[in-house]
């Protein structure tokens, strides 16, 4: 087809967004709006997953990350309530060497990462079905225990949050 | 023309390191957290791009990415879990603040 | 019956559980353990009686399958250079324990006496073990104990002292550890069986390359080494011998330093003859040197104990001396020297405990004087000290004039043994200088009347030291029929050391 | 009889063990008996054997058991009875004999009466062994045995410190001897293959030997000579020696241990025959010797020390006839003065015993009304010291310098002569201070009193054995029954015995006389007359006296030089093994824990940075990984 | 889905079940009664499972392979269930006396051993990757069950996030790998990586990135910093099981991943593995010298098993005996690390951690037994016979050896010295020095003392006759040489 100029354009685009948001949740001070970015973040994601033609993923990537988590930790950042800091505070002492540390290990590995090259790329179209069925054929054992997974950090994230009964209430105020 | 496997590849490892990098510089335990998460994604982002761009295998990077999807679900919600049951006790999320156990 | 050896690993491990069933009552148990350790010293005598003399090879040989994946057997005998040590430990151990149980211990008597039965399984098994595998784990065996024994009912410094005693002989031991397995390694043939038991490695020992016998020789000698002990890693055994128990320190220098030498016998000679030769200069200097310098050091202690402890160091010189001039008389006479220091060394230190027991004085300069209130005791001490001085007649002259004989026949590098005979022999005088001076600051002079009242021997000091004193004097007079076990053992280990198809690869 | 012969040594054995087991609580007195008989019996059974031996049985083995066998190396327990250890077996067991009934009385009041019995039996034990052994290792049993015994009796009474520390100056220059004899004896192993007198002297004879070894094992063995027969420079133990009882100075340090080096070079005359030089040193070290001590037992005022100086300048005498090749006379010397000299110092015992302890000779004088037995006595003794005719050691000594003359020893020979004028002097004033004159100290004097029957007999009888022994067995000079006796031991094949013709014989023997009645002469003189007075003499020869008088200063060199450093040196090794060797050790442990506590503090507890810990391990890792892939690190 | 295949994941099945119904006993049961149930519960149904992994399943690939059913599969089945029971039994007292909500605490357990279970059993990165996270989320669970407790949420909170990041490096690792073999099960990535020769680029990345996620599992240097603060904040039973379960499971995934996957690397990352080693167990025993809380020391020389076990992974090239040498260290490490921490229960009362080195003092003769048990858990651990931890260092400096690494094999040697000290050094406090003046009182629980006992006595015996767990450790390593 003609329009094959757009894929690069919305590339660009979006990897421009991807990773904007992602700066800006690691820069930006208020932790509100770092969420917020997050979510940003992750819809350009999807974007990136129909650009790849996988849009069942990236239906999913919208349920559950800007749907589920970011509502998750917006709750979190809202029980955890504080105010803004000074600029100062909100990076730890150790920043400028963290700083070097990462580029020196990101920027070999970015290199390295331009020597992918694709083969006959798989022509577009849905991919619902053949996810569906490798998922509940193939993968059904660790799908089985990706389930044991979720039960078991339900329970961990109920007992860990659930209420104080009075023995623990009265220890809280002990201290 | 088609956007190179290598450019969804180097922008994943780019997002990768700057969630890296939030880890290492931020102080607030649940930015720390959707640090992570960025990461994940990233990760999830290359994993798509090779299943998509690998014509001749099947779906097994797509799988990978929903399991990736249920780990990353599984992790806030536990970690949000204790962070907040920390927060009871001592109301602080700052982690470089929470050292009573060092040596 | 032939598993008697088996028998001397069990019976200890048996009196164990009686200890257990009474331990609440201190008098049972001390009766338990003497009981327990005569059996095992009877027993013992029976094993030697089994014995044939003559035989140069193993008798007695016990064989179990025990870790099959492993090529590791249950493997027990004895020759004639084992067979006498182990009526001599069940002999001490028995002296130890009977000493013990005369109140000298006064607290904790059931987990001493479980200790002490721990440490006669460790130290007779080191004797007759003829795996690597069983050796290593008996090896061991008698640390624990002994590290209890000297740091529950040791002196002050006691946990100093015990800590300094084990971390010298594991830091030994492990790296023998690592050769053992090394050894294990290379003992694998073209089907990659591999064995530790000592007979089969003894034939297999071609396989051993120089530079591989190099290494694994040094890091067994530095085991051994650290437990005989020779200079420069000697220091831990006055700080342990000070504070020991009387008993402990009995048993400690009776049976636990000639591991060493025994080990040096038994595994390095035959198994290493290159490694061995590659070292001998090192070990030779090194011997003189804990022969002299063991002894100028004694010179001037001022603690009974830390004297007696380091004439020890002295007197083990002799006995490596004895083991690497690589001569039957050097051999026969480094055993006959174990023998005797296990008897003399064990004596000396039982009187000083009496002595201390007594007084409550160690230093020298406290002493004085009690030669008059106590004829026996001085009689019994002088016969010891003048054992250990090497008096001719007395046992501890056997041993070091055959060493010297050795010594001077050695043909070895460096020098020779024109040079390193007379140069030990001067230790010699030394012996003679400071036992003398001790002894006689000890027990001459005018009565201290803080002294006076004190009782001489009794009769259970007596019963200890009496078996001692026969002994030394048999040994000294007639040492023949205890060098006719010794001999062809002995000889054949010298062959094997000095097997010329190997020695010539060592010089090339 | 010769059968019987290890019954000798088993007697005085058994008094050893049944007096030290139970002399203390039950014999009491009766030990001095049970152990006089003992030796008694091994007297007579001695004199058998001697008497057979004379009757021409010169060799026997008498075997017991075999005592140490490895390898080529074997040592049996067994005796070699021929006419130079039966000579001796008969010297000591009588000279013993005597001496033991002596000491019954001269004891009697002690508190350690039974010890000294006990130790005394184990002496005579040790001394028979060594002059039976048929081997040089069975003969350092005895030679250690009689060392420890010497040091038990000279610290007999330990209670003082002087007699304990001369005790373990004793035994410890003994055992620097004994290192040589060590030495001298494996080397004679490492030759010959063999430590048995007959094996090494048949080798010796048959085969021809390299001079090193045979010098290196000569000289070897004679240091170790030097040392029990404390000859320079191992002598200066015996004077010290003195600290013991009075019978043990006779029996061990005048008439038998300390002539067992005697024995020794003289058993092994083969051997210094074989190797030249070694010879002709045993020779000038007995010269010496003989004058260093006589010059020096000059001036003592102590009785029993002149006596002790002395006896080291008569052990030179017999030296220096063994290095002149004249075991015989040696041996003949051994013999006599065993007896004279053994009287001399029981006398000296006896007037000590008198004068309630008193050693000083200036403290005495004119004893010779009060003890007239002890004082006839001693003169013969004196007298056969100042080797006047007819007495014995007229006759020894004069053959000793005969052979040392027609040796050709011509300035050994002229010390043994000035020697001898020394000994005459000195032996002169001993006796002159002692019998004659005043008395000088009067409180002394009047409770003087004889000695016992039982001390004054043994005394006439070796007076008897003095004055007569020598022209028994000595005569003719160079042809006396002990030399015919002796002969196939000691001479070394080959050694021509020189038979110097009657002339010669004569002058010499006059020669000897003179030299004595001079140094008599000059002690009477000085002595009687004062003329020259000896306070005077002593003032005009003020350095050369006090040299003297403190012994060449020999005592302050050893005693306080050598064992100071010593003793530094021992010190300074310690200090060595406690913080050099030591402290490395415990140095390395502290290191490590200041290195955990140092590593702790990586530790933060900060999450942050432990996970920059982890991205810096991430890149190391990586660079690692790179390193291998492009070969920089190598596999 | 056959029934086959359900018969392979019976144990899994089982663990889960059991974890199932604890949940709802829990529910059921009022707590004086729960706290007597639900243990009785677990270790029944644990034990169960146990006899479940006998049961004879043919060795094969199942779940179309993503399932591999091996001897190396149930040996750590068989280890992580054992462990499991171990620290069921020996919890209830101290759940009781801190009020730790039990029935979740059991829960969690079992959860945690079914992922580990499903890492010895995976045949994939997939499965080994969520098996992976299904054995620690429950485990930062547990780390901070205690919710009162400011040390167990401290170490929940650094646990958590530490391993949320080296999950995500261990994944994007992973990620490269299939990008780079387009493929996620071993046998094919092996195959591919052997195709493609030397290491290159992307190789080396995802590489790193795989070793560091698992090193941090297995807490090796430089990943390590965790492990202290974790273990020490962590209800005393929970750091019982931490120590020992997850780096059983970690040590698996090590294997099935370097030697399966990644094997024909081997070149590259055994060395660098050494290094790792020595460093580890340096590291961890010279900074445990300096301890002085005992809970905190125990989790420093866990870190030096760490290295010990690393070493024998590092000499792979030495064949079977390489394998055989890490599942039996891990076997014998398991039991008598577990031991040591449960040793420190006597101790643990409200308001502490662990026990301060004074508060040992003549433990012996407060407490003889438990002295003994603790005592032979630490010879064991220094490597004395006649103990098991002693076999476990002869069959790890064995195969070191073997592959040349003899400098390794001396490193272990003198580090067993170093190690000796502290440890000896807790003997000294409970045997040689007397009780202090009104120390505080012993917690006692009979299940605790009974189980130490067995324990114990398991470590003496299979340190005698160790033949059993070897040659099983063997055959079980067969799987991995290819």
């Amino acid at each position: 087809m003609t329009f094959d100029f757009v894929e690069p354009v919305v590339f660009a685009l979006l990897s421009i967004g991807v990773i904007a948001g992602g700066v800006a949740v690691v820069m930006l001070n208020r932790i509100t709006a770092a969420a917020l970015l997050m979510a940003f973040t992750f819809l350009c994601m999807a974007g990136m997953f129909v650009l790849l033609g996988a849009e069942t993923i990236a239906a999913f990537q919208v349920l559950i990350y800007v749907g589920a988590i970011t509502v998750l930790i917006l709750y979190g950042v809202m029980f955890t309530k504080f105010g803004d800091r000074p600029r100062a505070l909100f990076f730890q002492r150790q920043t400028p060497l963290a700083a070097v540390f990462v580029a020196a290990v990101a920027i070999p590995v970015a290199i390295v990462a331009l020597s992918f090259t694709s083969a006959s790329p798989r022509p577009g179209g849905g991919d619902l079905i053949a996810l569906a069925t490798s998922v509940f054929t193939d993968f059904a054992f660790p799908f089985e225990i990706a389930s044991v997974l979720l039960l078991a950090a339900m329970v961990g994230a109920i007992v860990l949050t659930k209420r104080d009964d009075p023995e623990e209430a009265a220890l809280r105020r002990r201290r | 023309m088609t956007v190179p496997l290598g450019a969804y590849v180097v922008v994943s490892a780019a997002l990768f390191f700057i969630g890296c990098a939030g880890v290492l510089v931020r102080r607030n335990a649940v930015v720390i957290l959707m640090c992570v998460e960025l990461m994940l994604n990233a990760a999830n982002l290359a994993l798509v791009a090779f299943s998509r761009k690998y014509g001749s295998i099947d779906e097994r990077g797509s799988v990978f990415v929903i399991f990736v999807f249920v780990v990353a679900a599984a992790e806030v919600a536990v970690g949000l879990g204790i962070i907040l049951s920390a927060y009871r006790n001592r109301p602080v999320v700052d982690v470089d603040e929470i050292h009573q156990m060092r040596g | 019956m032939t598993n008697v050896l088996s028998l001397l690993v069990v019976i200890p491990l048996a009196g164990l559980i009686p200890l257990f069933l009474f331990r609440r009552d201190e008098r049972a148990a001390k009766q338990v353990a003497i009981t327990t350790t005569f059996v095992e010293l009877v027993v013992s005598l029976w094993m030697v009686k089994q014995f044939v003399v003559g035989e140069p090879g193993f008798q007695l040989v016990e064989k179990l399958e025990w870790l099959p994946s492993l090529g590791i057997s249950y493997l027990v005998g004895v020759d004639g250079i084992s067979v006498l040590l182990v009526p001599m430990t069940t002999l001490l151990t028995f002296i130890a324990v009977l000493y013990s149980s005369g109140g000298a211990i006064k607290t904790r008597i059931v987990e001493y006496m479980t200790a002490f039965l721990l440490l006669e399984v460790g130290m007779v098994g080191v004797f007759i073990a003829l795996d690597l595998f069983l050796f290593y784990i008996f090896f061991e065996l008698m640390l624990v104990p002994m590290y209890l024994i000297i740091g529950i009912w040791g002196g002050p410094r006691r946990i100093y002292a015990t800590l300094k005693f084990v971390i010298f002989t594991l830091a030994g031991s492990l790296l023998m550890l690592v050769g053992i397995v090394a050894v294990y390694l290379q003992s694998a043939d073209a089907s990659g069986s591999r064995t530790l038991s000592l007979p089969d490695l003894i034939e297999l020992r071609g396989r051993f390359p120089a530079d591989f016998q190099f290494w694994v020789f040094l890091a067994f000698a530095l085991a051994f080494a650290i437990k005989m002990p020779m200079v420069p890693f000697h220091t831990w055994l006055p700080d342990a011998h000070v504070e020991a128990p009387t008993a402990g320190s009995i048993v400690l220098a009776g049976v636990l330093l000639k591991a060493g030498g025994y080990g040096f016998l038994r595994f390095g000679l035959p198994l290493f003859p290159i490694g061995v030769q590659a070292w001998l200069p090192v070990l030779i200097v090194l011997s003189v040197i804990a022969i002299l310098y063991g002894a100028i050091v004694s010179a001037v202690q001022k603690d009974l104990k830390k004297l007696v402890a380091y004439s020890s160091v002295a007197h083990m010189g002799f006995v490596t001396l004895g083991i690497f001039v690589l001569n039957l008389q050097g051999g026969v006479g480094a055993v006959l020297q174990m023998l005797n220091h296990g008897f003399v060394t064990g004596a000396l230190f039982l009187f000083v405990g009496i002595q201390y027991e007594k007084t409550h004085r160690r230093m020298i300069a406290d002493l004085g004087g009690l030669a008059n209130m106590w004829p026996l005791f001085t009689t019994f001490f002088g016969v010891f000290v003048l054992a250990s001085l090497g008096l001719p007649g007395l046992n501890g002259f056997i041993g070091e004039f055959l060493v010297l004989l050795g010594a001077f026949k050695f043909g070895g590098v460096p020098l020779g043994g024109l040079f390193w005979g007379p140069l030990a022999a001067i230790g010699v005088i030394l012996a003679a200088v400071y036992l003398l001076w001790m002894f006689q600051r000890v027990m001459y002079g005018p009565v201290r009347e803080a002294y006076r009242a004190l009782p001489d021997l009794s009769r259970l000091e007596i019963a200890c030291a009496l078996p001692l004193l026969l002994l030394t004097v048999i040994l000294g007079v007639v040492p023949q029929p205890f060098i006719a076990y010794i001999e062809p053992s002995l000889d054949r280990v010298i062959r094997l050391a000095t097997d010329p198809s190997f020695v010539v690869v060592a010089f090339k | 009889m010769i059968s019987l012969v290890w019954l000798i040594p088993a007697l005085p054995l058994t008094a050893f063990l049944v007096n030290g087991l139970f002399g203390r609580r039950w014999l009491g007195q009766l030990t001095g008996v049970i152990a006089s008989a003992a030796v008694g019996v091994s007297a007579l059974l001695a004199i058998g054997v001697f008497l057979e031996v004379v009757g021409g049985r010169t060799q026997t083995v008498v075997s017991l058991y075999r005592w140490i066998a490895v390898g080529d190396f074997s040592i049996n327990v067994s005796a070699l009875v021929d006419p130079l250890s039966s000579t001796m077996l008969l010297v000591v067991t009588v000279v013993s004999f005597l001496i033991f009934v002596y000491a019954n009385g001269y004891m009697a009041h002690d508190a350690g009466f039974y010890r000294f019995f006990t130790w005394l039996s184990l002496f005579v034990f040790a001394m028979l062994i060594l002059v039976m052994a048929d081997n040089y290792l069975l003969m350092f049993v005895g030679w250690e045995g009689v060392g420890l015994c010497s040091y038990l009796l000279i610290g007999f009474w330990f209670e003082r410190p002087e007699p304990y520390y001369a005790a373990k100056k004793a035994f410890i220059m003994n055992r620097i001897g004994d290192w040589g004899y060590t030495i001298g004896i494996i080397t004679i192993f490492l030759v010959f293959g063999s430590m048995n007198f007959l094996d090494v002297f048949t080798r010796l004879a048959t085969s021809s030997m390299a001079q090193g070894p045979l010098t290196l094992i000569c000289l070897a063995l004679f240091f170790g000579a030097t040392g029990k027969s404390a000859q320079l420079p191992l002598y200066s133990w015996l004077p010290d020696a003195m600290e013991g009882p009075t019978p043990v100075s006779a029996l061990i340090h005048a008439a038998t241990m300390v002539t067992s080096g005697v024995y020794l070079v003289a058993r092994s005359m083969p051997l210094f025959e074989a190797a030249g030089p070694s010879l002709q040193v045993v020779g000038i070290v007995g010269a010496i010797t003989a004058i260093f001590a006589a010059t020096i037992a000059l001036v003592q005022f102590d009785i029993k020390r002149v006596m002790a100086y002395s006896t080291v300048s008569q052990l030179g005498y017999m030296f220096l006839a063994l290095g002149v090749g004249a075991p015989a006379a040696a041996i003949f010397h051994l013999a006599t003065h065993a007896f004279f000299k053994a009287l001399l110092f029981l006398g000296s015992g006896s007037v000590i015993h008198g004068l309630g302890g008193e050693q000083d000779m200036r403290k005495m004088g004119g004893l010779r009304r009060k003890m007239p037995v002890t004082f006839w006595t001693m003169l013969i003794a004196g007298g056969a010291l100042a080797a006047l005719p007819p007495l014995a050691g007229f006759w020894s000594k004069d053959e000793i310098l005969g052979a040392t003359f027609t040796e050709g020893q011509l300035v050994l020979y002229a010390i043994g002569i000035v020697t001898a004028i020394l000994t005459a002097f000195y032996v002169t004033r001993a006796l002159w201070m002692t019998f004659y004159g005043e008395p000088r100290d009067h409180h002394l004097y009047d409770h003087a009193h004889e000695s016992p029957r039982v001390m004054t007999l043994p005394l006439v009888a070796l007076a008897a054995g003095s004055a007569v022994l020598g022209i028994v067995i000595g005569f003719p000079p160079e042809g006396g029954f002990i030399h015919r006796f002796l002969a196939p031991v000691v001479e070394a094949a080959g050694v021509a015995d020189r038979a110097p013709e009657l002339a010669t014989i004569v002058v010499l023997a006059f020669v000897s006389v003179l030299a004595g009645l001079i140094g008599i002469a000059v002690g009477v003189s000085m002595y009687v007359r004062h003329r020259p007075d000896p306070a005077a003499l002593t003032r005009a020869a003020g350095p050369v006296y006090r040299v003297l008088v403190n012994k060449y200063y020999v005592d302050e060199l050893y005693d306080h030089r050598f064992v100071e450093a010593a003793r530094a040196f021992a010190g300074a090794a310690w200090a060595f093994d406690i913080h050099i060797i030591d402290g490395l050790a415990n140095r390395l442990g502290w290191a490590l824990a200041r290195g955990g506590q140092g590593l702790r503090r990586a530790q933060t507890g900060v999450v942050g940075n432990y996970a920059l810990t982890i991205v810096a391990g991430l890149l190391l890792i990586l660079v690692a990984y790179g390193g291998y892939a492009a070969g920089i690190l190598g596999r | 889905m056959t029934g086959a295949d359900i018969a392979a994941v019976s144990p899994e099945i089982i663990v889960t079940a059991v974890a199932l119904i604890v949940l709802v006993a829990d529910a059921v049961f009022d707590r004086r009664r729960a706290a007597l149930i639900l243990p009785l519960l677990t270790v029944a149904g644990l034990v169960v499972a146990l006899a479940s992994v006998f049961n004879v399943v043919p060795a094969a690939q199942y779940f179309r392979g993503f399932v591999t059913i091996d001897a190396f599969t149930s040996f750590f089945r068989a280890v992580f269930i054992l462990l499991a029971i171990f620290a069921a039994a020996v919890s209830p007292a101290y759940l009781a006396s801190r009020r730790v909500p039990a029935g979740e605490y059991y829960a969690i357990i079992c959860f945690s051993t079914v992922g580990a279970m499903t890492i010895a059993l995976s045949s994939d990165l997939i499965t080994l990757f969520i098996g992976l996270e299904t054995m620690t989320i429950p485990i930062y669970v547990l780390a901070g069950i205690q919710r009162t407790d400011r040390f167990a949420n401290e170490a929940a909170i650094k646990y958590f996030l530490l391993g949320a990041f080296s999950s995500a490096l261990l994944l994007y690792g992973f990620v490269w790998l299939y990008g780079i073999t387009k493929a996620t099960d071993f046998v094919t990535i092996a195959r591919v990586l052997t195709a493609q020769g030397i290491a290159n680029g992307p190789t080396i990345v995802a590489l790193a990135l795989v070793t560091v996620g698992l090193g941090f599992k297995a807490a090796i240097v430089p990943f390590h910093q965790w492990t202290p603060d974790a273990y020490d904040g962590a209800p005393t039973p929970a750091t019982a099981f931490m120590s020992v379960g997850p780096k059983a499971a970690a040590f698996a995934a090590i294997l099935r991943v370097l030697l399966g996957a990644l094997g024909p690397l081997g070149v590259d990352w055994s060395a660098v593995l050494a290094v790792l080693a020595a460093l580890t167990m340096t590291g961890g025993n010279i900074v445990a010298l300096a301890q002085t809380n005992t809970k905190r020391m125990l989790a420093y020389s866990s870190i030096a098993h760490t290295g010990y076990i690393l070493a024998a992974v590092a000499a792979a090239k030495a064949g079977p005996s390489a394998g055989a040498a890490v599942l039996f260290y891990v076997f014998a490490y398991g039991l008598m690390n577990l031991g040591a921490f449960a040793c420190l229960l006597y101790f643990d009362l409200e308001g502490t951690r662990g026990a301060s080195l004074d508060e040992l003092n003549g433990f012996a003769r407060r407490q003889p037994l438990g002295a003994l048990a603790f005592g032979i858990f630490l010879v064991s651990l220094t490597g004395i016979p006649p103990t098991i931890g002693f076999v476990a260092k002869f069959v790890v400096i064995q195969p070191v050896l073997d592959a040349g690494l003899a400098w390794l094999a001396v490193v272990i040697a003198l580090n067993a010295v170093l190690a000796a000290f502290y440890y000896l050094r807790v003997v000294v406090r409970m045997y040689m020095y007397d009780p202090e003046e009104k120390q505080p009182r012993l917690v006692s629980g009979r299940a605790l003392s009974v189980s130490l006992g067995i324990a114990s006595f398991a470590v003496i015996v299979l340190g005698i006759l160790p033949n059993s767990i070897y040659r099983w450790a063997l055959e079980a390593a067969q799987p991995l040489v290819r």
